[in-house]
């Protein structure tokens, strides 16, 4: 493995809204990828430390809504969403 | 009578607004065949969901995939209920009680079409946009679990 | 939530109006706890029923009856939905294409209520209210013997 | 029977609108009433000589909706109305 890791190259870009950003006490933040095997939102999810995944959250990549397993590369932008609640 | 391509304006914004001018606006650049306009207002309330008095509503929401959201699911709805035109304003950030929280207009050729697409894209915004309001009273935040309901 | 008594304002109008400054005048005057407010509003189109060009729009009525019977629907019908205020604006006189004919607006404590409410009120307008529309295209004039449909 | 008529006392005014109006070319008369029987609005238009009145006009008394068969009284004010097309 190499020592040198630059930024976007092996991390994912998490971003938390709303409740879950209360509850994380962070809204962005680089979380590094397992360089051996591809991740899914899901196992950053739980890397993240918040409890299971909450049925109702959705998860977006790219500013895609995607399903939960949906595998997440170097460089994505991956989002967890509660409920919304506009209008 | 639908051949005209759909036409639609999105407008996110971060101060208050009375929607009154981005309507007039909209409505004089409209083609004359669009007959019917459909509109819907919702303003913050003077109550909590819990019955307090409400400080203030705090409106969050995901940039870039909001408004990608919002415009795909608008340029379904004209399509599905054979409308011409659409206007969204939404609010974000901190609003106080009395003002205005969205604003959805809608030009057809028909009553009918604008009336029901501009009920289904409010419900779109409810449901399907990134949007999250938190409500503040007595200097306390609560983020809202749900929307409320249409209602009976 | 109901429990102020309903608050109606009703126009008629022999002068072109967009109707925007009336709304917003009535919209300052809502209380905040109306939150919800559906608006309707109605244009004279370009091509007349026989898909003439239309010259013009003439719309008679029955002065005193007509002011009274939308009075007394728009009372009724704001109870039966449990929406708080309404705002009717109808032109009579003669339009030209695109003018303002109507607008409708309704103000209740949730979206359901004020949605269904307007359009209610609409169609006890085109229904239940004594006015008259002829069209003008070539000089000649031809008065409706009914309204426009819907929209399916 | 008294020679002397005062306009309102043995009248009623009668109001036509729209469509009704073009076919009878005017638009508001005073019609004398029937000094022995009470009339009906149907009575009253059969005078005008337009034709049987068609089951879709409405018949106002005094600005109230009513039946074709209501009666009329002196004074009162008679309105023939085509139907609505407004909104």
């Amino acid at each position: 493995m190499n020592a040198w890791q630059p930024d976007s190259a092996q991390t994912v870009k998490v971003l938390l809204f709303a409740s879950l950003r209360e509850q994380a006490g962070w809204s962005d933040r680089r979380i590094p990828l397992n360089a051996v095997a591809v991740s899914s939102a899901r196992e950053i999810w739980d890397r993240l430390e918040l409890g299971d995944l909450p049925q109702v959250v959705l998860v977006a990549i790219n500013q895609e809504i995607v399903s939960a397993d949906h595998p997440v590369h170097a460089g994505d932008e991956l989002a967890f969403l509660p409920p919304f609640t506009g209008g | 009578m639908g051949s005209q391509p759909a036409d639609l304006e999105i407008q996110i914004l971060d101060q208050p607004t009375s929607g009154g001018l981005q309507l007039d606006t909209w409505l004089r650049s409209r083609a004359a065949s669009d007959a019917a306009t459909a509109v819907f207002m919702g303003r913050v309330r003077e109550l909590a969901m819990d019955g307090q008095t409400l400080d203030a509503l705090e409106l969050d929401h995901y940039p870039g995939l909001c408004e990608r959201r919002i415009e795909t699911f608008t340029r379904r709805l004209l399509e599905q209920h054979g409308a011409c035109s659409a206007l969204v304003l939404h609010r974000v950030g901190r609003l106080l009680p009395g003002e205005l929280i969205v604003l959805v207009a809608v030009s057809a050729d028909r009553r009918g079409p604008a009336q029901r697409c501009c009920a289904a894209l409010l419900e779109a915004l409810k449901h399907d946009a990134p949007f999250w309001k938190r409500e503040w009273s007595h200097g306390v935040g609560t983020w809202l679990s749900e929307n409320t309901p249409l209602g009976s």
